[in-house]
């Protein structure tokens, strides 16, 4: 899929940059938010359950009277770290697998393809969620199963490219000048690759972010205390007419971040 | 190219909005239909009116005439006699015989279930009735077989290796359409026995999420939903479409403790964490209770609640004193620690029940503030079962049901005679198992309820926090609900739909 | 009476003229030639008088066509005259038809649907149009079954179907050889014979001979000269007229021989396979140094794969290359058709450039003294090869052939998508580098004329037959057509 | 034709490849698998150890993983796919019954994507960057980034709690496909769009598109000989890879708006450890990609010429 044809670079670029200014605004909210406001997530108090909005808690509180400004900023540290350390492995992998299989050819690249084409059959939560039932509810499961699913998408896009520009002749060119791979990797491939790569990896996290939620959402994601973007909202649907800026707030965190991460993506999706 | 598309939207559309039939009952709740087997789905259908058991129980937990209209046990309590209803037609219009008693008996005992632990030796078929000889005396047989697994179906209901294909039962309503996991419909059965139901078709479908079922009520899907999470229990009441009904039931919120663990295996220590909590704010603002548990026995379980024994106190600074009496000392971290070993234990859950793991992250709080470090593990059930088998669980965390069997002393007997599963364990108590087999046996009365009770209330191998209410929202069309707190009938032949 | 008049016609982007005012007038059976160098505006010329210039772009003047007045500057005007007045022969047809239908359905659908024909009479007359055109079994083919030629006729066909007069053909020889040129030439006479007016846009100065009628020379935007083409060509006033002409190979002065250095490599019975098709079997022929081998035939013999051959790119079907001792291994190198694909897109040519020097620990200073020799401005060393035009690059490449002191250069058509005075700034170059350097060049080209006059030895490769053995010829002595 | 063969490797180490996960899942699980599937039958009140040894008993669950796992592959060749360890009914029919309601709910989604996504898409790849374009894809971009589950929740709370227009959950009646249809049919929508619009746009740009205007045809006359059929290639090609987040949504809507679908049975088959009932879930899923994808490879190569080389 060629990128957005057309659009005009101006107009890319703005897309771009409300995307950034969007990510990071929510990062900011994560780091800084608890510095500014001092609180504890876990921390309860019955009393205040559902109470609103007030200086110690910006947010109100939730159903167990924990600080839900608290509870949003430490979700919005643990869903995208996981995510992005996902997403780094993935793109690792992704990288070194897709260069070889495209550099080798011949059976190497043939047995990864299958491989990574059976587990594109594979619907990615059915993945995660057999990983999840092994190492249940815990960061390193999600992990694990995320880094499954996600590395297919970054081989595919690194071995086409790479197939295709090590066909080019400006490769040819370069071998007969006497040029070796570490030069040819650095001269030709990556600047190929590298834009594609911030793309698949700002895809990448927001899928990731999107599967945590939605495994939090059914009950099978992070366990019960731990605060996560998906549970916080399935916990606090029911009370949704009693305390509606509870709901709200997890809502339109998890809106925010995917919709920063799908702008700074770039409207290319393969 | 263009005009297709629109049309066929169209044609989607129309199609989808269709009126709702109005003469069927919808019922909701979270249990999903398994397959036709009684032994692990047999609670739906007596739940739903479509089998039912030789003996029934009224409300208070009296045993009333069901299929069998009186019993008698012979002088030394060995041998019981069921004169059966006569006059009984299964749904497939066969009559209803003793032999076919029997073999249904017989059927159940064989699979796991409340039955394979009485000492039945034997069930014979007589004329019109059916004699079961034990192997000592069970005053307790009669509510053993008001449970579900004990129901009688027809012997075409029965495939290979005694497993049900089919449900054939007596109840009022019999089964249309059997589609597990989810959803099952049913019709008034016109050969039924009994009074002849008002509601012409019943529909029941699963719904696991309870955030679900709370929305189906509000929006009007569903005119019958059981079990409601609390918070939607609230908000429901607010709202005049639907009626919602909350009963105490004999099913109580409790911690199941690991008296061998060392920190747990002293009386004062489990008193100390019992103090630790305050039942009446989870009571109050978790799960939307009036108060939490004085005891381990509900009022609603009648002879079992004993108003003499002192209540369960919430007191953390006495819970601190106990514990320091046991050698335990502040530690940096403020967490007990005791000759090298810190206060850390396991709290083990399951998200069957949604209220489970609320309560869960409410005590890791309330333990911490006496410095006991508290990690929750919310998994499948089983692992309570599985914990309590390997001695690797150190607190659970359940919703133990003492109605399983109308008479609580089953449970009793199974729980902590000496130790069971989802009762006792590692704590060894010779009295209370003797008293217990006495009220089983029939001889003991409300002296030896009352001894166990306080002993219960005392050593504490279990620490009770609150007594459940059964919760249930009602459409407003629909008149004559009742909740039945044995959880054994909907109580649909006495609903009657008004519009 | 005239078909077409068009006065003062200019075009600007953004405000600055690209194109000052031009009139021209067509007249039946008279073909116009319009000629000119990439960038003199001449494509722009022609979209301003169909109205298919790109949105950007500003156009001013009048066109009159028939009883139709038409201003430049509302090119929604001329929407109605496309294939009903004005047919258009784009540049590259085989990328102008609809890749996924038929050859024969893209012009039924033109009678059809302009013509206003029923679907049967369409289906006849487009069989006879195509029949007419020798195509009448490329009926049912896909476009991408289709040869170039072949290609060209399916496009015509389609752009005469809708009943218009006027014939405009955009560059119609781009990316064909030239065996394929005398044919376009006259396919164009012939479309004129039946009537109607003919305007070519070309850069190519042999169609513009075979075409004749009258011809307007554009550089830069502004008319040079103007006149019968045959005039013109024979005497042009104009200075920049005559480097053009002079610049078609047909006029390069005969080559002197070269005295023959140490040899290079040898070739011997080499025989080189496609795709299951023979292409050519048992050459020999040896290089020396300071020597130019020419190699020519028509596109798909089997030119490229000869070349990668004697540079071990791809391995021969039969016989062998020898390479003379002691020499490195990049000592043999190879110059691109398309220089852009030959350099990586993301880097300034001067780190490319300097990335070689350092490899070969050539002082930094030789590529200071190699540009004004290939006559580049140092400024274009800070671009990306994006950003430089196609000769300068070209040039370039060769200064980086240059840095690692090859003996042997194989350049593969390096002229053939150049304008006619850049492919001789080239082709001299190359001439004086096989001496200056006293290195081999095996020159690959389509146009025989072009390697005739440049090459000391030319071997002409026979269009590939499939199955059949196929013989080369023996070397033949230069000076001789190809 | 290599596309069949490559097709059918694909499918064969999907194959392998569930058979393997599955098992190294099952044998890699925490707790009992004994325990799990009683607490699976007969519920929280009733599982105790007894259960647990009943159940180990009837399935035999201890034994070497390497021969169960070549016996389960023979019975795959032999498409019998055992019984769930559950509910003891054949797993074929529990899936047949499911998948029902799992692909009749994904193709009203389907459907209603490819109704709203499509035409607005090709529309606004008429004239790039026009107002209509760049209205498009901010809102595609708003819709990609609202999760599957999150649409559900406000289409829940507005359509069906507020405006008690929809029913909230519930199957059976078509008004139950409304809800969790459009909830898949949105995001689905917002990336079809995309996809059309960028395939418009590329085409639209072609010489061979304005090269069929230069020979007499009108705009429209264009768009649907030359125009429609070329942007069909790409978009179905999208199709069939999106398959797998049409599957993933079904999983979560289905949990969400209680449906018996597949997704949902998949869930309860891990968490219950119900090893056959995964495997047959997770192998119908994988074919149906293959399958589905096949099916798409010959069409477009039925309409583009050039695949089929």
């Amino acid at each position: 899929m060629t990128d957005a044809v057309m659009i005009p670079r101006r107009a890319g670029h703005a897309l771009r940059w409300t995307g950034a200014a969007l990510v990071a605004a929510s990062l900011i909210l994560a780091v800084v938010g608890p510095l500014a406001v001092p609180g504890d997530p876990l921390a309860q108090s019955l009393t205040k359950a559902l109470s609103g909005p007030e200086p110690a808690a910006p947010l109100g509180y939730d159903h167990l009277g924990r600080s839900i400004f608290h509870r949003l900023a430490a979700a919005l540290r643990l869903s995208p770290a996981i995510a992005i350390a996902a997403v780094l492995t993935a793109g690792l992998a992704g990288l070194v697998l897709g260069t070889w299989a495209a550099a080798r050819g011949g059976w190497t690249d043939r047995i990864l393809t299958m491989l990574a084409d059976a587990l594109l059959a594979l619907p990615g939560l059915l993945l995660v969620l057999m990983v999840l039932a092994i190492v249940p509810g815990t960061a390193p499961g999600f992990w694990a199963g995320l880094s499954l699913v996600l590395w297919v998408e970054f081989f595919r896009l690194t071995r086409a490219a790479t197939r295709a520009v090590l066909a080019s002749p400006a490769v040819q060119a370069t071998r007969l000048l006497g040029f070796g791979p570490v030069y040819v990797f650095r001269t030709h491939i990556w600047p190929e690759i590298a834009p594609m790569m911030l793309t698949a990896a700002a895809f990448g996290t927001a899928t990731a972010i999107m599967a945590i939620a939605a495994l939090g959402f059914v009950h099978v994601g992070m366990r019960a205390p731990t605060p996560e973007l998906g549970l916080m909202m399935v916990e606090l649907l029911p009370y949704w007419r009693e305390a509606p800026l509870a709901l709200l707030s997890p809502v339109m965190a998890t809106f925010a971040l995917l919709l920063g991460l799908t702008l700074l993506a770039g409207s290319r999706d393969t | 190219m263009k005009h297709t598309l629109a049309f066929l939207a169209a044609a989607l559309i129309a199609t989808a909005l269709p009126a709702q039939a109005d003469d069927t009952l919808d019922v909701v709740a979270q249990f999903e239909i398994q397959s036709p087997e009684p032994s692990t789905t047999g609670y739906i259908f007596t739940r739903m009116g479509i089998t039912e058991t030789l003996t029934h129980a009224d409300p208070q937990g009296v045993l009333t005439p069901g299929l069998a209209t009186d019993w008698t046990a012979d002088g030394d309590g060995l041998s019981w006699t069921f004169t059966l209803r006569d006059g009984v037609r299964f749904h497939d219009g066969t009559a209803m015989t003793a032999e076919a008693v029997a073999a249904a008996l017989d059927i159940a005992r064989t699979k796991p279930g409340p039955l394979a632990k009485t000492p039945i030796t034997a069930i014979k078929a007589m004329d019109g009735a059916v004699v079961i000889t034990l192997s000592d005396p069970f005053a307790a047989l009669p509510a053993y077989l008001a449970h579900f697994s004990a129901q009688i179906l027809a012997p075409a209901a029965y495939g290979a290796e005694d497993a049900g294909v089919t449900v054939i039962g007596t109840g009022p309503y019999k089964i249309t359409d059997l589609a597990p996991p989810l959803s099952l419909k049913a019709e008034a059965f016109d050969g039924y026995w009994g009074p002849a139901p008002h509601v012409p078709n019943v529909r029941y479908s699963a719904v696991s999420r309870v955030e679900t079922r709370a929305l189906m009520a509000e929006s009007g899907d569903a005119d019958f939903v059981f079990g409601l999470d609390p918070a939607s229990v609230a908000r429901l009441g607010l709202s005049d479409a639907v009626t919602v009904h909350s009963v105490a039931i004999p099913r109580v919120l409790l911690i199941k403790v690991n008296a061998d663990h060392p920190a747990l295996s002293e009386p004062e220590a489990r008193r100390a964490l019992s103090l630790a909590i305050d039942r009446e704010g989870i009571a109050r603002a978790v799960l939307r209770y009036p108060e939490g548990a004085t005891q381990l026995f509900p009022p609603s379980v009648g002879a079992w609640h004993n108003d003499s024994l002192v209540p369960l106190a919430h007191d953390p600074g006495k819970a601190k004193e106990l514990l320091q009496g046991l050698g335990w000392t502040m530690g940096g971290d403020g967490i007990l620690t005791r000759n090298g070993e810190r206060f850390a234990l396991t709290l083990t859950t399951y998200p069957d029940r949604p209220e489970l793991p609320l309560v869960a992250a409410v005590l890791e709080q309330q333990f911490r503030a006496i410095g006991a470090e508290l990690t929750i593990n919310t998994t499948n059930s089983s692992e309570i079962s599985a914990g309590h088998a390997d001695g690797s669980l150190d607190l659970g965390l359940i919703a133990r049901n003492f109605g399983l069997i109308p008479n609580p002393v089953g449970t009793i007997l199974s729980d902590y005679a000496p130790t069971g599963d989802w009762g006792a364990m590692g704590w060894q108590n010779d009295e209370i198992t003797d008293l217990a087999r006495s009220v089983g046996r029939g001889d003991g009365g409300a002296p030896a309820r009352a001894r166990i009770t306080e002993i219960l209330q005392t050593e504490l191998p279990i620490i009770p926090i609150a007594w459940y209410r059964q919760t249930l929202a009602v459409a407003k069309g629909v008149e004559g609900a009742v909740i039945d707190p044995w959880e054994r009938t909907f109580g649909l032949p006495e609903l009657r739909l008004s519009q | 009476m005239t078909l077409l008049k068009a006065d003062d016609i200019t075009v600007a982007q953004g405000g600055t003229p690209i194109l000052h005012p031009v009139s021209l007038h067509l007249e039946p059976g008279e073909p116009l030639v319009i000629l000119g160098e990439t960038g003199s505006g001449k494509s722009l010329l022609a979209q301003a008088i169909m109205g298919t210039l790109p949105r950007d772009l500003a156009a001013r003047g009048r066109v009159v066509l028939g009883d139709h007045l038409l201003d430049a500057a509302r090119p929604e005007g001329f929407r109605p005259l496309w294939g009903r007045q004005i047919a258009v022969l784009p540049q590259e047809p085989w990328l102008s038809l609809d890749p996924l239908m038929r050859a024969g359905r893209q012009v039924t659908e033109a009678h059809h649907l302009v013509r206003g024909l029923g679907t049967q009479d369409a289906r006849a007359q487009a069989a006879t149009d195509l029949d007419r055109l020798g195509l009448a079994h490329a009926d049912t083919r896909y476009p991408h079954e289709l040869s170039g030629g072949m290609a060209q006729r399916v496009a015509i066909a389609a752009a005469r179907a809708g009943g218009a007069g006027i014939v405009i053909a955009d560059e119609p020889t781009k990316g064909l050889d030239a065996a394929r040129r005398d044919e376009v030439a006259d396919l164009l006479l012939a479309e004129l014979a039946r009537g109607g007016g003919l305007l070519v846009i070309t850069h190519d100065l042999a169609l513009a001979r075979r075409i004749g009628g009258r011809m307007i020379v554009l550089r830069a935007g502004r008319v040079v000269e103007t006149g019968p083409t045959a005039a013109v060509m024979a005497v042009p006033t104009q200075a920049y007229t005559r480097d053009l002409i002079a610049a078609d190979p047909e006029n390069w002065p005969a080559r002197s021989r070269r005295p023959a250095g140490a040899p290079v490599l040898t070739a011997t019975r080499l025989a080189a396979g496609r795709g299951g098709v023979r292409l050519f079997s048992d050459l020999s022929f040896d290089l020396s140094a300071g020597r130019i081998l020419g190699v020519t035939g028509p596109s798909g013999c089997g030119k490229s794969t000869l070349g990668d051959v004697v540079l071990g790119l791809a391995p021969p079907a039969a016989g062998r290359v020898n390479r003379s001792a002691g020499l490195a291994p990049t000592a043999f190198q190879k110059l691109y058709q398309d220089p852009v694909a030959a350099f990586p897109r993301h880097r300034t040519l001067g780190r490319t450039l300097a990335d070689v020097a350092h490899r070969h620990g050539q002082p930094r200073d030789r590529i200071d003294t190699l540009l004004p020799r290939l006559g580049l401005n140092p400024v274009l060393l800070t671009r990306t090869p994006g950003g430089v035009s196609g000769g300068e690059l070209q040039r370039l490449a060769l200064l980086r052939l240059l840095l690692v002191r090859p003996r042997f250069i194989f350049a593969d058509e390096p002229t053939s998508r150049l304008d006619p005075i850049t492919q001789k700034q080239v082709i001299d170059l190359l001439r004086d580098t096989a001496a200056a350097e006293g290195c081999a060049i095996m020159l690959v080209s389509h146009d025989p004329e072009l390697v005739a006059r440049t090459a000391d030895h030319v071997l002409s490769l026979a269009p590939a037959k499939t199955g059949g053995d196929l013989s080369g010829q023996a070397v033949k002595r230069a000076g001789g057509l190809g | 034709m290599n596309t069949l063969v490559t097709r059918g490797i694909q499918a064969l180490m999907v194959a392998v490849l569930i058979g393997a996960a599955t098992f190294a899942m099952m044998r890699a699980l925490p707790g009992d698998a004994a325990y799990r599937i009683a607490a699976g039958r007969y519920g929280y009140d009733n599982v105790d150890t007894a259960a647990a040894d009943a159940v180990r008993d009837e399935l035999g669950l201890d034994g070497p993983a390497l021969p169960a796992l070549l016996h389960w592959l023979g019975d795959l060749l032999r498409l019998d796919f055992g019984n769930s360890l559950v509910s003891g009914q054949p797993v074929i029919a529990e899936i047949g019954h499911q998948l029902g309601a799992s692909l009749s709910l994904a193709a009203v989604a389907v459907v209603l994507s490819l109704i709203m996504g499509p035409p607005l898409g090709i529309l606004a790849g008429l004239r790039p960057g026009g107002l209509l374009d760049r209205g498009l894809l901010v809102v595609s971009t708003g819709l990609k980034a609202v999760p599957q589950f999150l649409m559900a929740l406000i289409l829940i709370l507005i359509l069906s709690v507020q405006f008690r227009l929809l029913p909230a959950a519930g199957y059976g009646a078509a008004r139950h496909f409304i809800l969790p249809a459009l909830a898949l049919a949105l995001g689905l929508a917002a990336v079809n769009a995309r996809i059309a619009r960028d395939a418009m746009a590329r085409i639209g740009a072609m010489p061979f598109y304005s090269f069929a205007q230069w020979k007499g045809l009108s705009r429209r006359q264009a768009l649907l000989h030359h125009g429609l059929r070329n942007v069909s290639v790409p978009l179905l090609t999208y199709l069939g890879l999106q398959f797998v987040t049409l599957v993933e949504g079904v999983v979560v809507v289905e949990a969400i708006f209680g449906w018996p679908g597949i997704g949902h049975a998949l869930v309860h088959a891990i968490f219950s450890r119900d090893v056959p009932m995964v495997q047959g879930t997770a192998l119908c899923l994988g074919l149906g990609f293959v399958l589905i994808n096949t099916a798409i490879d010959l069409l477009t190569a039925r309409i583009d010429p050039r695949r089929a080389a």
